[in-house]
């Protein structure tokens, strides 16, 4: 593996799953041997900071002498370039194909999708689960079937790989020479690896989430909001981990010549009071449950019509990183056993 | 055109804030050629009758200091509070003390109290923290040279701690209070491992009750110090 | 029959609101410094808190030396917990500690020293012509306090200082990255002492007894006290020593020895410790024929800059030290029990003195903390009183200036010293 | 490279008009020709201004939209983005992303009696459909306006009532009255006094603050008029205008991509409640 990522960083800029001082984050790499493909579950941050950064310069503007305004856009800085992002696990991987469906359509959003046509992705299927991991549950993992340009699956002494695309197929054609063909049994092998981590992940005996749209409709005006909202202490890190969650505030710096500045874009999260607030002063979510809920409704509800499905890759971060270790499991579980409509189906 | 005026000044503080400024070595220079900047510490005071944007550190502890207050709004446009002290009258840590008891064992004692400068005069902007943060506070500046306000902080420290991607301490069984922290430091503390003590006041929405509710689920012993932020913004708990 | 001669309100270019009153009283000059800064009652806080805030809470006395404030702190409470971090630990809080004296001088000598020197208003009046010299002090200011920064988490109130070590360890990448930086801080601050170190100061001269450390290197967070190099003792006696005294015009206490002014600062720790600097400081001192011991209070400018050049040595020398082997990355274990601490250190204004007593769970039960500028109080009150006399027969507006440059000569930090209650 | 919609395209102030104290209409013409000519908007369709270093905000073109060479937008001076438009003079530049949004129903409330009400800044949406409305007349049958303002001195195009009055009914009304005020006083539910629902065949549209058209629905819901029939046009904080900064879901909806003229019969099934 590191000759082939060595490889790689001849002609591409290197992102990869990094060890840390606090855990593994995917970072830019500069030497190959940094990049830790034996991370367990996922990093604190989703690999969506590379492309869509927690804070983004979007343009500059300057008055030049004349009166003149001319604009310069940081489009063109993000367009150079190709990189390649190794190590995502097919629950990241299903984000970002959520996240495409989001960023395109009747607009596209030329950041976000920019860099995704800039950056090759290398998967990795994964081989252990993590506490709070229940990608079975949402078919987002532990493989997946597409969104990859290669995707590795570690087998001990060796990686498969399966070519996803095109540019994969380039990128292991000019390095035939580490490759070899992959026989039946390393693919049966590959093929029990994840049906190990399946059965894992499905002793959570967690509730069906096919209907979860339904039955959320139902209950929205369910005392369990309240409960939960006692306890959600309403500090975004949830929105901030999510691989999915996307929005975002813009604002404008100017510069102390007052004659030129920026235009910024930076993540946001529903759950701050502020980001439903009008100029009246007015705030549409003013009360902390409905708040609360406007995460769990759009990516449960909302986001069926949005984009044909709910945008939850099951992938835990919100549950680990949680002050006050609300559990979005245990709020969809509560929700389904307590439906009146719907029979409490726990496999 | 006429330089922009600034005055920067300085009430019972232990000018942190201002030294905070000091600390933008990289523009600093740039600042003092660009505008009129007056303060004691730069000794380039009393050259002005009036001030585009005067910043005001530290609380006020005397009758002095509150007539020097009012005279510093008086010749200013917009008056920006700086640091806790002028913000809230001072960290919290600094500002405990049973005002009552005091006068009990030390009758007489005038000076005792230290408030917030807001308690006395209209202030156009609020730059919180003990000290701080330069960054933050540059950028105010520039906003405020166009008579623009940028909205005051609203998020929490945790969601600019995770953006440093921490281990979070509460997990650890400490007892940190970035939940209910307004944020802006960029979680500076939890970042080097120390938990967040509330130096910027609570934040929009603060769920206190909450957050004392997570840690006697995790057997952490909540800080003394939230009782007394609590009660200085005046919120039960 | 006393009249009021000369009053300069808030002096300016000094850290913090201080007045300074001169009456006439029976025709001899009286001279006061009022401390003007809010009482800020910092000891009577500490009482009954927990020893883990301490350092937090004593670090806000000061924004221009935080950093010591806390360190000393730290290690008072250590003391009282009979305890004591690992050396990696202790060298890298001397480090911050340098980080700090570093900018505090440059701060003092540049911002409002030079003015003074070179018959100036203030440092936008010396960038005319200078602005090359401004704009390397400013660099040099980068560098110390990126120093304290990355060591400490902030350059003014630190974060990772605690009691029994650090909250968080450099790593190898950072403590090189220093070191290339404090290297080339070494070399670069040759560049700026030149009009500090060849200035005229006024030919003055005051004797009195100067108090500092005293240790076989140069003091900064550890040592024994000395009194002018003839009286020696330990800094638990301190308080057998050093007495104390309020006036009913200032909001700072103030101090003495054997009933006698001092005075404490960088003169002071190279009037005691001159055999200790550096070879570079010396050579120094010596090609600008300064020497040491002085009586001379305007020297405590020139001491400043040497110090400065001691300083600069021995970081790049700690983080050489730091970066030859792996780091101990790892606080000592501890149990909370009853104890009491003294911890004396050198602050770039003096000594520094904080002393605790903590109970069987951890929460102070008294608490002492003494400020270079406190001590320093009546020995400016002497010297201004003496250095007047000199002045006999000058126009008012220049013996106000004089006044002025002597006190800043001194380097007063007044919100330090402005903590205590009027206890009547 | 692709084109970037965030992109602010530069305009120019080509004329200020003080309607109220806080409040005054800006006539903005697009700089770049190709830009200009392809600016076509819908009655209810806003864009998004930028004043260059304070920043954007959502504002309702005004204009009629048989105006071509410019197009206007009446702005209430209330934060950032909209007093730093106010310190701007004739002849300097800002810029303009849009037209975005749902604008009114036009085709749909062709051939039907109009009902439309406006309260405070809310008229300035409704402007452009009044005057399309006004020049289209005979595709429209009986057209009432409803409008009501805090003080007769907050009444924003005092001027445009006569003229509209020979077209349309105009019935006027204020929170708080003057001395020499003759008209109605009390909120716009007042004017509901003496209206009577004379048809299936009329169509509401309102747009003001989120009280008045809480009351107002409710009111056209009492008297019986169909769900479908009621339209608004929603206020909601918005960033970037495309449906892509979530600042303005409501009950799933994007508010600025999918708005925010919504009808009530679609949002009476949003989760949250709308209006
Ligand atoms: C579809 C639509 C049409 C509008 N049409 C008009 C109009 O024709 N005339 C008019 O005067 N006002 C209109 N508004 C309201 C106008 O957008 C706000 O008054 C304006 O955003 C205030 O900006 P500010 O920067 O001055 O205020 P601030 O309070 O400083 O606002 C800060 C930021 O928050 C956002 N924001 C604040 N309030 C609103 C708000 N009400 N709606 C959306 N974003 C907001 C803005 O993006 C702004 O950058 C409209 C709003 C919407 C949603
Ligand atoms: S807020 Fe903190 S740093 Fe600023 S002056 Fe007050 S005590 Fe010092
Ligand atoms: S360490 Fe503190 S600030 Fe960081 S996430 Fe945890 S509670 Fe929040
Ligand atoms: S983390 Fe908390 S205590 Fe530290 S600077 Fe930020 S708000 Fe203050």
């Amino acid at each position: 593996m590191p000759i082939f990522l060595d490889r790689i960083m001849k002609y591409y800029q290197l992102i990869g799953p990094v060890k840390t001082e606090k855990g593994v984050s995917f970072e830019y790499v500069s030497e190959c041997d940094k990049v830790d493909l034996d991370y367990l579950g996922h990093t604190v941050l989703p690999p969506k900071k590379f492309f869509f950064p927690p804070i983004e310069e979007m343009f500059a503007y300057e008055y030049d002498e004349t009166g003149n305004l001319r604009i310069y856009d940081f489009l063109e800085e993000v367009s150079k370039g190709m990189r390649v992002i190794v190590g995502v696990k097919p629950c990241d991987i299903s984000s970002l194909l959520v996240l495409d469906k989001v960023f395109t359509g009747e607009y596209n959003d030329p950041y976000y999708t920019t860099r995704r046509n800039n950056t090759l992705v290398v998967g990795l299927t994964c081989n252990k689960p993590k506490e709070y991991c229940f990608c079975t549950y949402v078919g987002s993992g532990p493989s997946i079937k597409k969104g990859f340009d290669l995707l590795l699956s570690d087998l001990g002494d060796m990686y498969l790989v399966e070519v996803g695309s095109e540019k994969g197929w380039k990128l292991t054609k000019f390095n035939l020479d580490i490759f070899n063909e992959a026989e039946n049994e390393d693919i049966k092998e590959r093929e029990r690896i994840l049906l190990e981590v399946e059965e894992e992940i499905r002793k959570k005996g967690l509730p069906n989430f096919a209907t979860i749209d339904k039955v959320l409709v139902e209950r929205f005006l369910d005392r369990i909001w309240d409960d939960y909202s006692r306890k959600c202490l309403a500090c975004g890190k949830c929105n901030f981990t999510c691989p999915t969650c996307r929005c975002f505030t813009i604002s404008d710096e100017p510069n102390p010549d007052l004659k030129s500045g920026k235009r910024f874009r930076i993540w946001d999260s529903c759950h701050f009071l502020s980001f439903t607030k009008v100029a009246s002063g007015e705030v549409f979510r003013k009360d902390r449950p409905s708040r609360f809920k406007q995460r769990i409704y759009h990516k449960f509800v909302y986001s069926i019509n949005e984009i044909g499905s709910i945008s939850c890759v099951g992938c835990g971060r919100c549950i680990e990183v949680c002050p006050a270790k609300i559990n979005i499991l245990d709020v969809l579980k509560e929700v389904i056993v307590g439906g009146k409509s719907v029979s409490a189906k726990v496999s | 055109m006429n330089k922009i005026r600034i005055g920067i000044f300085s009430l019972s503080s232990c000018e942190g804030c201002i030294v905070q400024i000091l600390n933008l070595e990289d523009i600093l220079l740039n600042l003092l050629k660009k505008f009129e900047i007056e303060s004691r510490i730069l000794g380039t005071q009393n050259r002005t009758e009036s001030y585009d944007i005067a910043f005001v550190e530290g609380s006020v502890m005397s009758i002095d200091e509150e007539m020097e207050l009012k005279k510093i709004r008086r010749m200013s446009k917009f008056l920006v509070a700086l640091g806790e002290c002028a913000c809230h009258g001072g960290n919290f840590l600094v500002r405990d003390f049973n005002v009552g008891e005091i006068l009990e064992r030390f009758p007489g004692s005038e000076t005792w109290y230290s408030n917030p400068i807001d308690r006395y005069v209209r202030i156009e902007y609020y730059i919180p923290g003990c000290p701080i943060d330069k960054e933050e506070f540059f950028t105010v500046f520039k906003s405020l040279l166009l008579e623009k306000f940028p909205e005051q902080i609203s998020n929490t420290v945790c969601s600019e701690c995770i953006l440093k991607e921490n281990n979070c301490l509460i997990d650890k069984g400490i007892a940190c209070l970035g939940s209910i922290t307004r944020g802006g430091c960029k979680a500076i503390c939890p970042t080097f491992n120390r938990e967040c003590y509330g130096c910027r006041g609570l934040s929009d929405d603060a769920n206190v009750e909450g957050l004392l509710q997570t840690f006697k689920e995790k057997n952490i012993e909540p800080p003394t110090h939230l009782t007394l932020i609590t009660r200085r913004e005046g919120r039960k708990t | 029959m006393s009249h009021e001669l000369i009053e300069v309100k808030g002096v300016p270019k000094v850290e913090g609101a201080v007045d300074v009153v001169v009456k006439l009283v029976n025709d001899n000059f009286k001279v006061e410094v009022r401390a003007r800064e809010g009482i800020r009652l910092l000891e009577r806080l500490l009482i009954g808190k927990s020893y883990k805030e301490i350092p937090f809470i004593v670090s806000r006395m000061c924004g221009v030396c935080p950093i010591v404030h806390n360190i000393t702190s730290v290690q008072a409470l250590e003391k009282a917990l009979s305890i004591e971090p690992y050396e990696d630990a202790k060298s890298i809080r001397e480090a911050m500690v340098i980080g700090g004296h570093l900018q505090s001088h440059l701060i003092h000598l540049y911002l409002f020293t030079l003015p003074d020197l070179v018959g100036k208003k203030n440092i936008l009046e010396i960038l005319e012509g200078k602005e090359e010299l401004v704009k390397t002090v400013l660099r040099l200011k980068r560098v110390a306090n990126h120093i304290t920064d990355t060591l400490g988490g902030r350059a003014v109130h630190p974060i990772t200082p605690t009691v029994g070590g650090l909250t968080r360890y450099p790593s190898k990448n950072i403590l090189e990255t220093l070191l290339m930086e404090s290297t080339l801080f070494k070399k670069t601050l040759r560049e700026v002492l030149e009009p500090i170190l060849e200035a005229e100061i006024p030919k003055f001269e005051n004797r009195t007894q100067y108090l500092s450390l005293h240790d076989s290197r140069y003091p900064i967070l550890e040592g024994k006290l000395s009194v002018s190099n003839e009286i020696f003792f330990e800094q638990e006696e301190y308080e057998n020593i050093i007495s104390y005294l309020n006036e009913e015009y200032s909001t700072a206490r103030h101090y003495l020895i054997n009933g006698k002014p001092y005075m404490v600062g960088a003169l002071s720790r190279l009037n005691n410790n001159y055999s200790q600097l550096c070879d570079d400081a010396k050579e120094y001192s010596r090609k600008y024929r300064i020497s040491f011991p002085s009586n001379e209070p305007f020297v405590n400018i020139k001491a400043q800059a040497i110090e400065m050049i001691h300083l600069a040595d021995k970081i790049v020398d700690i983080l050489e030290e730091l970066t030859s082997k792996p780091l101990k990355q790892e606080n000592i274990k501890y149990n909370i029990r009853p104890g009491e601490g003294v911890s004396i250190s050198e602050a770039p204004r003096g000594t520094l003195i904080h002393h605790y007593k903590v109970d069987e769970s951890g929460k102070i039960i008294e608490a002492n903390i003494i400020t270079p500028t406190a001590q320093n109080y009546k020995s400016i009150e002497e010297c201004l009183q003496n250095y007047l006399t000199t002045l006999i027969g000058e126009k008012l507006n220049t013996i106000s200036k004089e006044v002025e440059k002597l006190v800043r000569a001194y380097d007063p930090c007044v919100s330090c010293s402005a903590r205590f209650l009027r206890e009547h | 490279m692709v084109e970037n919609p965030y992109l602010p395209k530069l305009a120019k102030i080509e004329a200020i008009k003080e309607e109220t104290v806080d409040t005054r209409t800006f006539k903005i013409k697009i700089l770049d020709e190709k830009v200009r000519n392809s600016f076509n908007f819908t009655p209810g369709q806003f864009v998004e201004l930028t004043v260059f270093g304070y920043g954007e905000a959502p504002f309702s073109i005004t204009s009629s939209p048989y105006e071509h060479e410019n197009f206007s937008i009446t702005v209430r001076r209330m934060g950032n983005v909209t007093r730093g438009l106010f310190r701007l003079k004739e002849g300097d530049i800002i810029g303009v992303r849009g037209p975005f949004g749902r604008g009114w129903p036009i085709e749909k409330i062709k051939g039907n009696d109009i009902l439309i009400v406006g309260g405070g800044i809310g008229l300035a949406p409704l402007k452009p459909l009044i005057e399309y409305i006004i020049l289209q007349r005979r595709l429209f049958n009986n057209v009432i306006l409803f409008y009501g303002a805090k003080t007769p001195k907050d009444i924003i195009y005092k001027e445009l009532f006569d003229i509209w009055k020979q077209y349309i009914n105009v019935e006027l009304t204020v929170d708080f009255a003057e001395k020499d005020w003759g008209g109605h006083s009390g909120p716009v539910t007042v004017l509901f006094k003496n209206f009577k629902l004379e048809s299936n065949n009329i169509y509401s549209v309102q747009c003001g603050p989120p009280i008045m058209m809480h009351f107002v629905t409710r009111q056209l819901l009492s008297m019986r008029m169909e769900p479908e029939k009621i339209y608004f046009s929603l206020e909601r904080n918005m960033k970037c205008g495309m449906g892509f900064c979530g600042k303005c879901m409501t009950g799933g909806r994007y508010v600025c991509r999918e708005g925010p003229v919504f009808n009530y019969s679609e949002v009476k099934n949003f989760l949250e409640t709308p209006v």
